[in-house]
Formats: structure tokens, C-alpha cells, sequence
């Protein structure tokens, strides 16, 4: 009998049965150490889990693809799980000394906190079956599964734009998620011209079969999959719930919504595309992926200028990243190198952004861009970190987003795809420079009047997570770690890249 | 005799499309889950016929019982009994509904045909329904009626998946089910919560959230 | 790299420049009918300005006091870049001609900077206008330098000058006669005369070089007034070096030559001095900038 | 190349130990520095042993784990020429620094300062030093960062955080420029090691004139070219004074070495690469020059100089360019010598009036020309360095700023007498730009001088200014003294740039020996001629002196026409001394005047300024983004909060793509 048959399971079980049971937990302290403990178990086991055999016919498999994005999600998850513990002391204390709430006019009142934590722990179930299914209709009942854990995350702080955000992206995704099924089917449809007249929609015998498939209801199916997924992953004009959810969603959730979750829709995009290629259309996805990519970066640029609500600008900034992801994929060889690797980074940085937002809008309670001036005297680790979060996010060297943006510039120079690479340099230029107007005027000056007074110190459990994170983000920048780029070089492979 | 079912559908779908109150809305759906549960039963599988009846009788219950059931529970929580104002009129979405099946018969007979299909109007109807479920959902102001829309679209991916249930296994079968099952029920607790705290469910006033 | 011989006409320069102001000013009291000052009326005044005592501001540093040196000092060096009468200059280099008139800018700076330290409003508005002349001026006299070097082949003064010869003139007579405007405009703008300004005005306003002076007393003074002459004879022996087709190889033919066509212009000065007014003190760019046009004609001419 | 390592380490290690010892400023402050310091002299002895043994291997490759990248580093002479001035400003600058930040204001940010200034010390030599690409744009973007946040670190004050975003855009445009001018590079080479670009001259060659223009942009945005150099009037006056005589002096030459390596790359030039480089040269000097002209700030006009001054070095490139493209040896010696040396000296005059600049700031509490005035008196140290800074820097003998556009002047002279007519053109403009500049120059530097030294204070705090510490003065006398000690060693100088312009063009001096006399004769004579005038001042001054012994010297107000008391207020001013320039260059284009009439018959005061803003920002930059913008907020719409109209956007592109794609 061999553990390693147990890994799979167990990374899926762990954080599920952990959620039934933070349900039922009736105090905060424990549930936030079972938290904590589950997610650490989960990254634990996420690092052995490399060459964990595959399961149930096939169904659960880890490839290098899924453990790649397994890994962003389950270390995401494990600094969040830690800020949680102060975020969620602060939020509880807050609640307790009434206070008022400036976004909603009305007393502070949260969800139960129970039911967040469970959901967390849901929401990364959903996830790591996400990156572990290699069947496609299972990967879609784990997508849409994440929809359903993460909704009522949103709607934690009870206010009405949460409401109403939740709402969005409930049914948005929802409708995404059904046309991805739409797909699905479509999919299983064009297999039928096969002689065997039998196939599941097992990723490994799709990839085997895929020459044979009735190419224009491939087509079709890609189409469906890609705006279906694509809407789960923010990709412009598709992305329309994505700006509500981050903004009005507590910052640790908005953190994993932007880090990990559309990684999970991704990575449905990347399966399809997977199919494609092994059917010779990889041309016909990637010219769709590289639309998508520049529209949602440019029509990112469009929304973070004067951008007035920071989280906002950071949930546009993930649609720019996003389609950055979409644009790189679209443009093979080594752009889909660049584009994995864009994953990674966009994830620990925008992580990092939103925990540090999170801190600022814990002192200043506030979001708005125009009622938060001088960070650097009113907070001033987190005033570094939003400083420094801006430039990582902006590609800007010596950060690890700069590496992969550039190698996604290079495969575009390289392919002789000048317009689009000179529409992309534009892009990420434009946006650098609204985006520094903004964060340039959060960061620098004199506090306001009323956010000058001398703040206790921050606490280190809110500070220590994005600080972590940055620190990755950076050293990804200098250093790729040898099984970091072996797992990125199979992943490309697979995606018929190369570096 | 085939093709009955997949022109019973299309009718339930006008019939959705005209229809105003919501609790007749909501039957007409349960009438769909029921049409959409003996589809399967047309298919020729040797062998297979205790999966195929253990599909069938799951979504029967699911989409012709358990949801309207629930839905009609939301309905009467929200104190929502009519769709009054919606963007497009009721006879007005009828029309479009025309459009959609054009559009739908055109989509389909674009895609090559498929031998081992229980009908061949069914790649077309799967198409309407979509295409309904999407126009309902952005001309209707209601949430309610909104997730009734949704389901719509869901039985249009549905009609491929039991039209061709041999592809899709059993157990994902299960999971997109629950999946809309538990969809469809936190959709009702958020409308529960909108007509709490807004007094009223109508989506277009759900609109601070802008820029 | 020496030539000792040239020293002679450092000397020659360093003693006959200020007659040539004497001799403008007796050619314009000819003109104007008057008797006029003794020829050798400058050396008096030189003369007597060194033995004075001085008078100082007591706003001034020592950059006042410094600045009359500067300016002789560059003057007197400047001399022995200068070639006469057909004879090389005592040092003799490519590009000499720039450290030339680095010698006389480096003058001018601390003439302005002096004006500048006294605070008032009068010398700075001569600084100003001193300023705005010479960044005015410089293109132009490249532009003659580039002809000149262009024509000649030569990147010397000295070798310049010496190949000036009937021959060059036969050949590009316009080009010549144009750097000879040109010289002549800038040998009057630099030495602040009529029609550029007014070395004999009482009014202040209007004055450029002068104006810049007011503070100095004795020595200073002096200084001042002998290197305007030195000045003076730099720009005319460029003038004279510059049209010189004559080069008979005796020294003492070419002297007298030279000699000669000093004291020609000194008379076309006065004369020019006689018969026109002052420009408006906002025509004189306008001149300035004419001469430049001349000077890119010169340079295309050269270029063709 | 040991050495240069072992400074760049000391600089970290001292930048980011006195970050951790923050607490105590102190010792932060002696940490900082002494990391500053010591890597200088480490790295200075680093680069002179590689200028005199070039031959002798100076590199070092690790492999690095990131895309594309290496970690490869080298130094060649023509880098250890660029460390040289790099490390000597650095060294200066810090001791310098040590004591102007030492104040209230400063003093929670010492720590701070120092990593980003030690930082800023050590990424410009990872420039200079850098072989691969990504590891070149690694530590040139680590350089804009280090500096910008040097430069707004007064960023409680609105204009520096106007300079920082203006800084922070313009550099980060320039850096992509650079990603395309790399990427392209490495992939026609197909490596971004610079060996492998240097050796794949002829898969380069197709695309040099492309590559040429993007480094133009790239590297001259740095530079601060026009109409790249908006950056610079912002950035130098928000820094703090050794800050902006680092960037000015160190910083913006990295453009400079990033053209001349990118034009050993390109193979062999054309003229008309020559013509670009003369152009701008002649565009930024000239424009430069002018809008310096007309500022009040000092800072702000040293950094209008610094564009002058690029221009000027862009002119001896041009020059040197041309050589090259017509084979004419002595344009390649004068030009590029030409424009390394001002490289060199633009460094340490320019070091050297910020520093002042800095000094003026320290003892008067202001940059403002207009509240200035009658320094001299009361800080001698600082007017005599800032006065030497000012004759340099007008290229006037015996100082260095002559030597080097001595040389440039040489090189275009040249030209001119022995080329066919197409090719002599550019020469020309050159010259004539040359001389421009350098009356400009002339004037401005009479003015700044002028009015911030001389004369009387026209404000309370000019009148109560106080000499700067020993710590502040000193290195602005070692600034000093440098410029007069390199304008002193003409002569040496093309035997010390030999191996540098060898490097860069391949063109060997020493196998022409006539060239070499041709090129040092005139030197040598520059300076003989200069030792006479230095001579002749000296014995003026004796005489003087001698005549003036014991004769009364009476004291007495200026001169005023029979006014007796005058006012410092009624002395001339920086913008009536500029006026007149100003009005005859560019009319009444860029002034803006401010004026409140006197009126009535009890007038209130009256007053009357003027500004001239930046045309080139305001006509060129400001329009270009605010049509962006303009294009941007078009779409703005879009999210209008409807959820219908969300769903709408679903719908239409899913059908969008089903009836395109299956059409």
C-alpha cells in the first residue's frame, strides 16, 4: 500500500472535513488554529505531492500544469490563513465596540465568522480539485464549486454593495460556468466521429484522440469554454464582476479571489487549449487568447485611471494581469514560459497588494484613493509595502513580474508579432504611469486630517504576510528555484511552449 | 416521436418566455425538468439502462420537484409574486424568442451532423434554450426571475448532456446537478438577503457598484 | 611651436592699440569739424588712471577687483594667438583660433560678473545686454571661422591667414568680401561702437559697455580702458588678417601693410562712427542676427 | 574587477546596515557613509588598474536561474573610464551628504537615504559593469528606482511629488523603450549576453539603423535629451543636492555609455546616424541652454544645463560618428575623446554646482535667484567652488570644461576642411551649436553667479546665510580642484582616452603616429597658452598690487546715478537679466507674466513675475497625455453597475466569436 495514493485524497479531504467542522465550532480561537493548522497541512502535503500517482481511472492526476497551480494556491492560502488570525481578531473587536461603518452608514455587522472560515476551507477544496482533476466535467464541477464557496465570502461584511457584489458574481460566474458546460458538451460531442464512438472527457484520452476530433465542433466548444471560463477568470469585457467582488469582499478574500481563483479559471482555459493543440488548431485558440488579452489590459488601463476606490483599481489591475496570462498563452513558445511564470508572480504580488490594502483600510477605514494621503507617515510598513506592491505589480525589474513580462515581450519580438508587442509595451506602460499617479498620491505627503495621529505600531501578524510575500516576489525576480523552473519548463511543455 | 419532446421544449420555452407571474414561470420550468428527464429514456443503450434510469429519475426529482419547490419557497419569502416591468415585454420576448430559434436552427446547422443523436432538432433547442436563458436574464428586473433564467440556460447545456448522456458519465452528471442545486439555493439566500435589506428584489437598482 | 619673432608684433600691439583710438576719435572730429583730442590722448588717460587712487563699493568683493584683470589678462594672452602682418603668431596650433576667443570670453564673464557684484541696476543691465550680445555674437564668429577654414583648408589663424592669397580671392572673392562684413559688423558690436552702442553717451540707459564700468576707479580703470584698445586692435588685425591677400615674405613690406590696413579700418570706424546714429538698442539683435544670415550664406557658399 | 566587487558589496553593506541600525542616527549615518566612501576608493583603484592594464581578463559569469539572463559581468576600459567619475562623485557627494542631511528635517529618514543612495551608487556601477541584458535592465531599473526615491524624499512638499510621478513615468517609458532595443537585440543574436550581441555583428547589422533609434530613445530618455528631458528640471531641484549631483553627474551618463555601447554594437555607422546625433546634440544644447536661461530656480537651471551639456557630449558623439562613417581617425580621437571627457568633466562640474547649489540652500534657506544675492560675502567657500564650477562649465580656459569642447570643436573642424560637403554640414551645425551654447552658457552662468553670489541679499535669509560645514566644503574644493587639475593635463588626455576610443571604435592611436602628434601639439600649446594667462594675471595682480600700496582706497555705496542710498531691491534682477535674451530667442511663446497693476489713487501693492514653463512639456507631453487619457475615459461607460448590461457583454461576444468563427 503506498502513501503517495493517499495524497491526492487526503489534499482534498483535509480543508473539506476542517470546513464541516469549523461550521459547527462555536469558538473563534480554535477554528482560527484549525484554519491555520489545515492550511498548513495542505501545503505540506502540496510540496510531496509531486509524482502522486493518479486515482479513480485516471480522474484525479497531478501533472505538472495542476501542480503548478496547486502550489500558488495552497501557499496563497496558508498566508492568508495566517493574516486571517488578526484580520479576523480585528474585524471581531471592531464588531464588538459598535462601531460604525462608514461604507454602509449603519453599524458594523459581519457574517458569522464560522461560516467564513468554513468557506475558506470549501473554497480551497474546490480549488485543489480544481488543479487535481484531469477529467474536463469533473475540472468544471470543481470551478463552479468555487463560485459557491467563495459567494458568501463576499457578502461577509453585511452591507448592501456587498450584496449587490455578491449578487454580480453569483450569477455572473454562473452564467460563465453554465456556457463552459455548454462547452463541455460540445466537446464531448465532437468526439463522437470517433470510431470507438466511446470517450470520456478524461484530459489524457482527449490529448490522445484529440487529431481525430470533428474540428469545427472542437471549435465551438473551445469558443464556449473559453468565454465561459474566461469570465470566471476576468478576461475584458467579460470581467465585468470582478471589480465589485474584490472591492466589497474582505481583503483576505479578495487576496485569494485575485490570487488563486482565477489562476483555477485559467487553468480550465489552459486545459482546452491543452486539447487544442493536440488537435492541430493551436493557432485558432491562441489568436482568440491574444484578443482577449490586449482588450482586457487596455480596457484595464482604462478603469484604474483615477481609479477613486484602491481595491477597485487592484481588481483591474488583476483583469490587465489576467489578460497579460491570456496574451502570453496566445503567443506560445516561450510566452507561454512567460505566462506561467506571470501567474506565480501576479498571484503573490496582488495577494500581497490586497492584504496590504486590507491594513490600510483596517486604520483609515476607508477605500477611497482621495481620502488616503502620506501612508508613508500614517503607516508606514504598510505605506512601503503598497509602494513597493505598485511597483511589483507594474513589472517593474527587479521583481519577478518584470521577468515574466519581459519574456512575454520577447516571445512576442521574437514571433515578429511587433504590433501586438508594441500595443502590449504600451499597454503596461500607460497603466504604470496612471497607476503611480494614484498610489504615488496614497503614499507620499501629509496624512489628512484625522489619519495623522500617531498609530500604535502595526500588528506583525498583518504586516508579516504581504511582507513574506513580497520577499517571494522579489526573489523571484533574482532567483528562480530549481524545482520552480522544472515545474515551470514541464508545464510549458505541455502547453506546447518552450522556453 | 422523438422530436416530440425537443418541440414540447421549445414550446415550454415560449411559453417561459411569455409568462409573467412567476409561480406559473416556475412550473413551466418544473415541466421542462420533467421533459428533460425522459430524454435519456429516448436513447438507444443496451446495458446501460440502470444508469440511464438512475440519471433520469435524479434529474426528475431535482429539476421537476426539489427546485420548484424551492423556488416557489423564495418566491413567497421575497414577496414576489410578478415580474412587472421587465425591459422587454412579455409578447415583445416572444418575438425575440423567434429570433433566438432562428439563430439557433442556424448555429446547428452549422456544426456537422451527429449520427448518435436522439433527435436532430436537439443541438438546436439546446442552442434556444441557451439563448433564452440569456435574453430572460438581461431583460428581466427581478432576481428571482433572473435565476429562473439562469436554469433555463442550465437545461440548455443539460439538453446536451442527456442527449448525449453516455459521454458524461455518471458521477459528473451527479456533480453538475448538485452544483446547480446548491447554486440555485445560495442564489435564493442572497435574494432573501436583497429583499431584506433593499425592500425589494429588482437588480436594476442594484447599481452603485460602478466604474 | 614658438615663434619669437611674432613676440615683436605682441609688443607692436600691446603699445599702438590704443592710437587706434585715437585715431577713430581724431577721424571723427575731423568729420565733425572739431580739432579733437590729441591722437595719443587714450595713453594719457591710461596713464594717469594707473597712478589714481581707487574708489570701491562697498557692496563689491573681490570679483569687482579681480575682473578688469581678467579682462586685460585674456586680451594680452589673446595676443599671442594673433597673427600680424602676414608673420605666424608666437603660438600656432589647430583650433587656436577657439582659445582665442575662449581667452576674450573668459574676460567678458568676469566683466559682467564685476558689473554684477556692485548691486546696481544700471551695470546690470549693461551686464545683460553685454551678455546677450556676445551669445550672439560667438555663432557668428564661428560661422566666419568655418568659411575661413573651409576656403583655406587651414585650421590654424595663422595658416589661415596666410593662405588668403590673390589667388583665393580670384576664386571666391563674394565669400571674402562677406567674411570681411561680417568681421567689421562683429569688430563694432564687440567694441561696443556706433551703431551698436555709444562709447561717448552720457545716458546711461542706453549704454551696453560702458555702463558696466561705472564702478571702477584707478587702476581698474585703466585696465579696463587699455584692453578695450587691445580689443580694438584683435578685431582689426582679424579683419585685416582675414582680407590680406599680400604676403611678399619681407616683414617689413608685410608690416607696413598691415600697419597700414590698421589704420585704414581705425579711419573706417570713425568714419562709420561719423555718418551713422545709434541703432535703437533692440535693432542691434536684429543686425546681429542679419550677420549670422550672411554667415550661413558664406557657409553654404563654401559648401556647394 | 575584484576590487569593483569588493566596492559594490561595501556600498550594500553599508547602505543596508544602516538601515537595520535606523534607530540610532549616528551611527546610521557613519555607516552609510563609511560604505559610500570606502567602496569610492576601492572602486576608484579598481577602475584605474583596469584603464591601465586593459588586456588583462576582468570578468566574471555565473549562471542565474532567470529567463534570458546571466550573471556575467566585465569591465573594459570604456566602462572603468564611466566608474571613474561614478565613483569619485560618489565618494565626494556621501562625505558631503553625511552633513547636509545631518538636520531636523532629515534626520528620521538618515537610514533610509543611505540605502537608497548607496543603492543608487551601486546599481549605476552594475550598469556600467552589467553583460547581459536582463541583468543591465535589472540594475538600470534598481538605479531609477534607488534615485527616485532619493528624490522624493521631501515628499510632503507638492512639488516634489509632482517631480517624483514626472520622474518615475518618464523613466519607466525609457526602460521599455530599452526592453525592445534588448529583446531585439538578443534575438537576432540570440543571447543577451553582450559577447554573444558584440560577436553577431552580421545578424545585427540589417537592423542597426532600428536598433539605433530605439537606443536613442531609450538611453537619451535618461540622458535627457530633448524632448526627453522634462524629467530632469523636476527631479534635480526635489532631490537633495547630493542627490542631484549624483544624478547629474553619474546618473544620466549611463545614457551616454549606454549609446556609445549600443554604437559598438551596431557595426559600422552612417552619416546619418552621425547627422541624428549632431542634431540632437544641437536641439537639446540650444533649447537647454535657453529655457536654463530663464529659471529662477537654481537647481532647476543646473538642470536645464545638464541637457545642454548632454547635448554637448551628443555633439562630440555625432563628430566621433562621422569619423567613423568617412574613416577620418582624427574625428574619431577628437569627437568620441571629445565627449568621453566632457562625460568626465560634465560630472565633476556639474557635482560641483549642485553641491553648491546644495550649499546655498543649506546657508540661505533658498533656491529662489530672486531672494538671493551678496552670498559671497557670507559664504566664500561655497561662492569661490561654485564660481569654478561656472567658468567650467562655460568652457572657459584654463579649466577642464574648455579641454573637452576644445576637443569636440577640433574634431568638427576637421570635418569641415577635409570632407566632401554632405558630410561637413553636420560639422557645421555642430560648431555653430558649439558656440551658441557656450555664449548662452556665458550668459547664464554671469547671471546665476551673478545674482545669487553677488551683490546685495535681496532677502532677510540671503542677508543671514552662513558658510556651509567643513564636511559640505570640502568636497566641493576637491570638486574645485579637480576641474582645474584636469584642464591643467590637456595634453595627457588623448594618451589616457586611447584605449577607451580603441575599445569603442577599434581605431588604434598609437599605429598612426603622426595622428598623435597631429592630436597633441595643439594640447600641449592650449596649456602653455593657459600657463601664460595664468602668468599674466598674476603679474597684473602684482601690479596692481604695487601701484595700489599705500594709496587710500575709499569705500562708498554703488554707484547710482547720484542716488545715494540705494536698495537691494533695486538692483537688477535673474528674469530682467534673462529678459532680453529671452524675448530675442523665443518672443513671448513661453513667458507667462503675472501681473497685478498698481490702481487707483492709494494703489495697493503691486506685483509682477513671470515664469517660463517648459514648452516642450507643455505643448508636446501634456497634450499627448491628456490624449490618452481623453481616449481612455471613452470607455469609461462600461461599467455602468447594470447587471443586465453585464450579461449583455457576454452574450454579444459569445455570439461574436460563434458566427466569426463559424461563419
Amino acid at each position: 500500500m503506498n502513501l503517495n495514493n493517499f495524497l491526492i485524497p487526503a489534499l482534498i479531504l483535509i480543508p473539506l472535513l476542517s470546513g464541516v467542522a469549523a461550521l459547527l465550532m462555536r469558538s473563534d480561537v480554535p477554528r482560527r488554529i484549525l484554519l491555520v493548522t489545515a492550511a498548513t497541512i495542505h501545503s505540506l502535503l502540496t510540496f510531496l505531492a509531486e509524482g502522486a500517482p493518479p486515482l479513480f481511472n485516471n480522474w484525479l492526476a497531478l501533472d505538472a500544469l495542476g501542480r503548478l497551480f496547486l502550489c500558488i494556491t495552497s501557499f496563497l492560502f496558508l498566508i492568508v490563513s495566517i493574516y486571517s488570525i488578526g484580520y479576523l481578531a480585528r474585524e471581531r473587536k471592531a464588531e464588538k465596540d459598535v462601531r460604525f461603518d462608514f461604507e454602509s452608514s449603519s453599524i458594523l455587522s459581519n457574517g458569522p465568522e464560522s461560516l467564513l472560515t468554513a468557506c475558506l476551507l470549501f473554497f480551497l477544496t474546490a480549488m485543489t480539485l480544481v488543479c487535481v482533476s484531469n477529467h474536463l466535467g469533473l475540472l468544471w464541477v470543481a470551478i463552479e464549486a468555487t463560485t459557491l464557496a467563495s459567494a458568501p465570502m463576499i457578502y461577509f461584511h453585511r452591507r448592501r454593495q456587498s450584496l449587490e457584489a455578491a449578487w454580480k458574481y453569483l450569477l455572473i460566474c454562473s452564467i460563465g460556468i453554465a456556457l463552459a458546460l455548454f462547452g463541455n458538451f460540445l466537446l464531448a460531442v465532437s468526439t463522437a466521429t470517433l470510431s470507438g464512438g466511446e470517450t470520456e472527457l478524461l484530459l489524457d484520452d482527449l490529448l490522445l484522440l484529440a487529431p481525430q476530433f470533428q474540428p469545427l465542433w472542437l471549435k465551438a466548444a473551445f469558443i464556449f469554454l473559453l468565454v465561459g471560463y474566461g469570465t470566471k477568470m476576468g478576461l475584458a469585457p467579460l470581467h465585468t464582476w470582478l471589480p465589485d467582488a474584490h472591492s466589497e469582499s474582505p481583503s483576505l478574500v479578495s487576496a485569494l479571489l485575485s490570487g488563486a481563483l482565477l489562476n483555477c479559471a485559467f487553468l480550465g482555459i489552459l486545459r482546452s487549449q491543452q486539447i487544442l493543440i493536440a488537435a492541430g488548431f493551436a493557432s485558432f485558440g491562441q489568436e482568440l487568447l491574444i484578443i482577449f488579452g490586449l482588450v482586457s489590459m487596455g480596457l484595464a488601463a482604462t478603469f484604474i485611471l483615477h481609479q477613486t476606490n484602491f481595491k477597485r483599481m487592484l481588481a483591474y489591475s488583476s483583469v490587465e494581469h489576467m489578460g497579460i496570462l491570456a496574451l502570453g498563452v496566445g503567443l506560445g513558445g516561450a510566452g507561454v514560459f512567460g505566462s506561467l511564470f506571470h501567474a506565480i508572480n501576479h498571484s503573490l504580488t496582488k495577494a500581497m497588494l490586497f492584504l496590504t490594502a486590507g491594513n490600510i483600510i483596517m486604520k483609515l477605514h476607508t477605500k477611497s484613493t482621495l481620502e488616503v494621503r502620506g501612508l508613508s507617515h500614517s503607516l508606514p510598513v504598510s505605506g512601503a509595502l503598497w509602494m513597493a506592491g505598485f511597483l511589483a505589480i507594474t513589472g517593474s525589474p527587479p521583481f519577478g513580474t518584470f521577468l515574466s513580462e519581459f519574456t512575454i515581450l520577447k516571445a512576442a519580438i521574437e514571433q515578429g508579432h511587433y504590433a501586438i508587442a508594441i500595443g502590449y509595451a504600451l499597454i503596461l506602460a500607460v497603466i504604470f504611469i496612471v497607476m503611480a499617479s494614484i498610489v504615488l498620491r496614497m503614499v507620499q505627503g501629509k496624512p489628512l486630517d484625522g489619519q495623522e495621529a500617531p498609530y500604535e505600531s502595526e500588528p506583525w501578524l498583518s504586516v508579516a504576510p504581504p511582507i513574506a510575500l513580497f520577499g517571494l516576489v522579489l526573489m523571484l525576480g533574482l532567483y528562480i528555484p530549481p524545482f520552480l523552473q522544472r515545474l515551470l519548463v514541464e508545464a510549458t511543455r505541455q502547453l506546447g511552449g518552450a522556453l | 416521436m422523438n422530436d416530440l419532446i425537443f418541440v414540447l421544449l421549445i414550446l415550454t420555452g415560449f411559453v417561459f418566455l411569455g409568462s409573467g407571474r412567476l409561480q406559473f414561470a416556475i412550473r413551466t420550468l418544473a415541466l421542462q425538468g420533467i421533459l428533460l428527464g425522459l430524454i435519456p429514456l429516448l436513447g438507444n443503450w443496451q446495458g446501460l439502462w440502470g444508469r440511464v434510469l438512475s440519471i433520469a429519475t435524479i434529474s426528475l426529482v431535482i429539476k421537476g420537484l426539489v427546485l420548484p419547490y424551492f423556488l416557489t419557497r423564495a418566491m413567497h419569502k421575497s414577496k414576489v409574486m410578478h415580474e412587472d416591468h421587465p425591459f422587454v415585454g412579455f409578447t415583445a420576448s416572444m418575438l425575440v424568442g423567434i429570433i433566438c430559434l432562428g439563430a439557433s436552427f442556424w448555429l446547428a446547422s452549422r456544426l456537422p451532423v451527429i449520427a448518435s443523436m436522439p433527435s436532430q432538432i436537439a443541438v438546436a433547442v439546446s442552442f434556444f434554450y441557451l439563448f433564452v436563458g440569456l435574453f430572460v436574464i438581461m431583460s428581466r428586473r427581478k432576481a428571482l426571475t433572473q435565476v429562473l433564467g439562469y436554469l433555463v440556460l442550465e437545461n440548455g447545456a443539460y439538453i446536451f448532456g442527456v442527449a448525449y448522456a453516455i459521454e458524461a458519465p455518471f458521477l459528473v452528471e451527479l456533480g453538475v446537478l448538485l452544483d446547480v442545486f446548491v447554486a440555485v439555493f445560495v442564489m435564493g439566500i442572497i435574494i432573501f438577503h436583497i429583499s431584506k435589506s433593499f425592500d425589494h428584489i429588482d437588480t436594476d437598482q442594484l447599481s452603485t457598484l460602478v466604474g | 611651436m614658438l615663434n619669437l619673432s611674432a613676440l615683436l608684433y605682441v609688443l607692436l600691439g600691446l603699445i599702438s592699440a590704443p592710437l587706434m583710438l585715437g585715431v577713430i576719435n581724431r577721424t571723427k572730429a575731423i568729420c565733425g569739424g572739431r580739432t579733437g583730442q590729441p591722437l595719443l590722448q587714450v595713453y594719457y588717460d591710461v596713464v594717469k588712471l594707473l597712478r589714481k587712487d581707487v574708489v570701491y563699493s562697498r557692496t563689491t568683493t573681490w570679483i569687482f577687483r579681480v575682473g578688469p584683470m581678467m579682462a586685460l589678462g585674456g586680451l594680452i594672452t589673446a595676443l599671442l594667438i594673433l597673427p600680424c602682418g602676414g608673420a605666424p603668431a608666437a603660438f600656432k596650433f589647430s583650433g587656436d583660433f577657439v582659445l582665442l576667443f575662449a581667452l576674450i570670453g573668459i574676460g567678458r564673464f568676469f566683466t559682467i560678473l564685476a558689473a554684477l557684484d556692485t548691486g546696481s541696476s544700471f551695470e546690470g543691465m549693461g551686464a545683460s545686454r553685454d551678455a546677450l550680445y556676445s551669445g550672439l555674437t560667438e555663432p557668428v564668429l564661428f560661422a566666419v571661422l568655418i568659411t575661413l577654414a573651409r576656403i583655406t583648408g587651414e585650421l590654424s589663424l595663422s595658416s589661415v591667414f596666410a593662405n588668403i592669397s590673390p589667388l583665393l580671392w580670384s576664386s571666391s572673392a563674394a565669400v571674402l568680401i562677406l567674411v570681411a562684413v561680417i568681421i567689421f559688423v562683429l569688430l563694432l558690436t564687440e567694441n561696443s561702437r556706433i551703431p551698436v552702442d555709444d562709447p561717448n553717451t552720457h545716458l546711461e540707459l542706453t549704454m551696453i559697455h560702458e555702463v558696466m564700468v561705472l564702478d571702477h576707479s584707478g587702476p581698474d580703470f585703466g585696465f579696463i580702458l587699455f584692453g578695450s584698445a587691445l580689443k580694438m586692435w584683435i578685431f582689426s588685425a582679424l579683419l585685416i588678417g582675414a582680407i590680406m591677400p599680400v604676403h611678399t615674405g619681407n616683414a617689413l613690406i608685410d608690416g607696413a601693410l598691415f600697419l597700414g590696413g590698421m589704420l585704414l579700418t581705425a579711419v573706417t570706424v570713425g568714419l562709420v562712427e561719423s555718418t551713422m546714429a545709434r541703432l535703437r538698442l533692440l535693432l542691434v539683435p536684429r543686425m546681429l542676427v542679419g550677420a549670422t544670415a550672411i554667415a550661413a550664406v558664406c557657409i553654404f557658399l563654401t559648401l556647394k | 574587477m575584484n576590487m569593483i566587487l569588493a566596492a559594490l558589496i561595501v556600498m550594500l553593506v553599508g547602505g543596508f546596515g544602516a538601515l537595520l541600525v535606523r534607530s540610532i542616527p549616528k551611527i546610521a549615518n557613519s555607516l552609510g557613509l563609511g560604505g559610500a566612501v570606502i567602496g569610492a576608493v576601492a572602486g576608484i583603484v579598481g577602475a584605474i588598474s583596469v584603464l591601465l592594464s586593459p588586456h588583462a581578463v576582468n570578468s566574471l559569469r555565473v549562471p542565474w536561474s532567470v529567463p534570458f539572463g546571466s550573471f556575467y559581468l566585465a569591465v573594459d576600459s570604456l566602462s572603468a573610464f564611466f566608474l571613474i567619475p561614478v565613483f569619485l562623485l560618489t565618494g565626494l557627494a556621501a562625505l558631503y551628504g553625511a552633513q547636509y542631511i545631518w538636520t531636523p528635517q532629515f534626520k528620521p529618514m538618515i537610514a533610509s537615504h543611505w540605502a537608497y543612495y548607496n543603492l543608487l551608487a551601486a546599481s549605476i556601477v552594475m550598469v556600467l559593469v552589467a553583460r547581459n541584458g536582463v541583468l543591465f535592465l535589472v540594475a538600470w531599473e534598481l538605479m531609477a528606482l534607488a534615485s527616485f526615491f532619493l528624490v522624493t524624499m521631501e515628499h510632503d512638499k507638492v512639488s516634489v511629488q509632482r517631480a517624483g510621478w514626472i520622474y518615475l513615468a518618464s523613466t519607466h517609458i525609457g526602460t521599455t523603450v530599452l526592453f525592445f532595443f534588448f529583446i531585439l537585440l538578443g534575438t537576432k543574436a540570440g543571447s543577451l549576453d553582450f559577447d554573444r550581441i558584440a560577436a553577431a555583428g552580421t545578424q545585427i547589422h540589417p537592423h542597426a539603423t532600428l536598433l539605433f533609434i530605439l537606443a536613442l530613445i531609450g538611453f537619451g530618455s535618461k540622458a535627457g535629451i530633448v524632448p526627453l528631458h522634462v524629467w530632469l528640471p523636476e527631479a534635480h531641484p526635489a532631490a537633495p543636492s547630493h542627490v542631484s549631483a549624483l544624478m547629474s553627474g553619474i546618473m544620466i551618463k549611463t545614457g551616454i555609455y549606454g549609446i556609445i555601447r549600443a554604437l559598438m554594437w551596431l557595426g559600422p555607422p552612417s552619416v546619418s546616424w552621425a547627422t541624428t546625433l549632431i542634431v540632437i546634440g544641437c536641439v537639446s544644447g540650444i533649447l537647454g541652454v535657453l529655457l536654463a536661461l530663464v529659471q529662477h530656480n537654481l537647481k532647476r537651471l543646473l538642470a536645464y544645463h545638464s541637457v545642454e551639456n548632454i547635448g554637448i557630449i551628443f555633439l562630440g558623439l555625432g563628430i566621433g560618428v562621422l569619423g567613423q562613417a568617412t574613416r577620418l581617425p582624427v574625428l574619431v580621437v577628437m569627437g568620441y575623446g571629445g565627449a568621453l571627457l566632457h562625460t568626465l568633466n560634465h560630472a565633476i562640474f556639474k557635482g560641483l554646482l549642485f553641491l553648491g547649489a546644495g550649499s546655498v540652500l543649506h546657508g540661505a534657506g533658498t533656491l529662489d535667484l530672486e531672494q538671493t544675492g551678496g552670498l559671497f560675502r557670507r559664504m566664500p567657500w561655497t561662492g569661490i567652488a561654485f564660481l569654478t564650477g561656472a567658468i567650467a562649465i562655460c568652457g572657459l580656459p584654463p579649466l577642464n570644461g574648455f579641454v573637452s569642447e576644445f576637443m569636440i570643436y577640433f574634431g568638427a573642424f576637421h570635418a569641415i576642411q577635409s570632407n566632401a560637403a554632405l558630410s561637413a554640414l553636420p560639422a557645421v551645425v555642430a560648431i555653430i551649436s558649439l558656440a551658441m551654447i557656450g555664449g548662452l552658457a556665458a550668459a547664464c552662468f554671469t547671471k546665476a553667479f551673478g545674482i545669487v553670489f553677488l551683490g546685495e541679499p535681496r532677502s532677510l535669509q540671503a542677508a543671514q546665510a552662513h558658510e556651509s560645514g567643513a564636511w559640505m566644503r570640502w568636497p566641493m574644493a576637491a570638486l574645485a580642484l579637480l576641474c582645474l587639475i584636469i584642464g591643467l593635463s590637456a595634453p595627457l588626455i588623448p594618451a589616457m582616452l586611447e584605449p577607451v576610443v580603441t575599445e569603442i571604435t577599434g581605431f588604434s592611436l598609437s599605429s598612426l603616429p603622426n595622428l598623435s602628434k597631429q592630436i597633441q601639439s595643439p594640447l600641449s600649446l592650449v596649456l602653455v597658452v593657459s600657463l601664460i594667462f595664468g602668468g599674466l594675471i598674476g603679474a597684473l595682480a602684482w601690479f596692481r598690487f604695487f601701484r595700489l600700496r599705500g594709496k587710500s582706497k575709499s569705500q562708498t555705496v554703488t554707484w547710482d546715478c547720484g542716488y545715494a542710498t540705494p536698495t537691494s531691491r533695486m538692483q537688477y534682477t535673474a528674469s530682467s537679466f534673462a529678459q532680453p535674451l529671452m524675448a530675442l530667442s523665443v518672443g513671448s511663446m513661453l513667458l507667462k507674466k503675472h501681473i497685478i497693476k498698481p490702481l487707483g489713487f492709494f494703489p495697493e501693492d503691486g506685483s509682477f513675475n513671470s515664469e517660463n514653463p517648459d514648452f516642450v512639456e507643455g505643448r508636446f507631453w501634456k497634450p499627448s497625455f491628456k490624449g490618452v487619457e481623453w481616449f481612455l475615459l471613452r470607455f469609461r461607460w462600461m461599467q455602468t453597475g447594470s447587471i443586465h448590461l453585464y450579461i449583455l457583454y457576454i452574450t454579444v461576444t459569445l455570439i461574436t466569436l460563434l458566427i466569426w468563427k463559424l461563419w
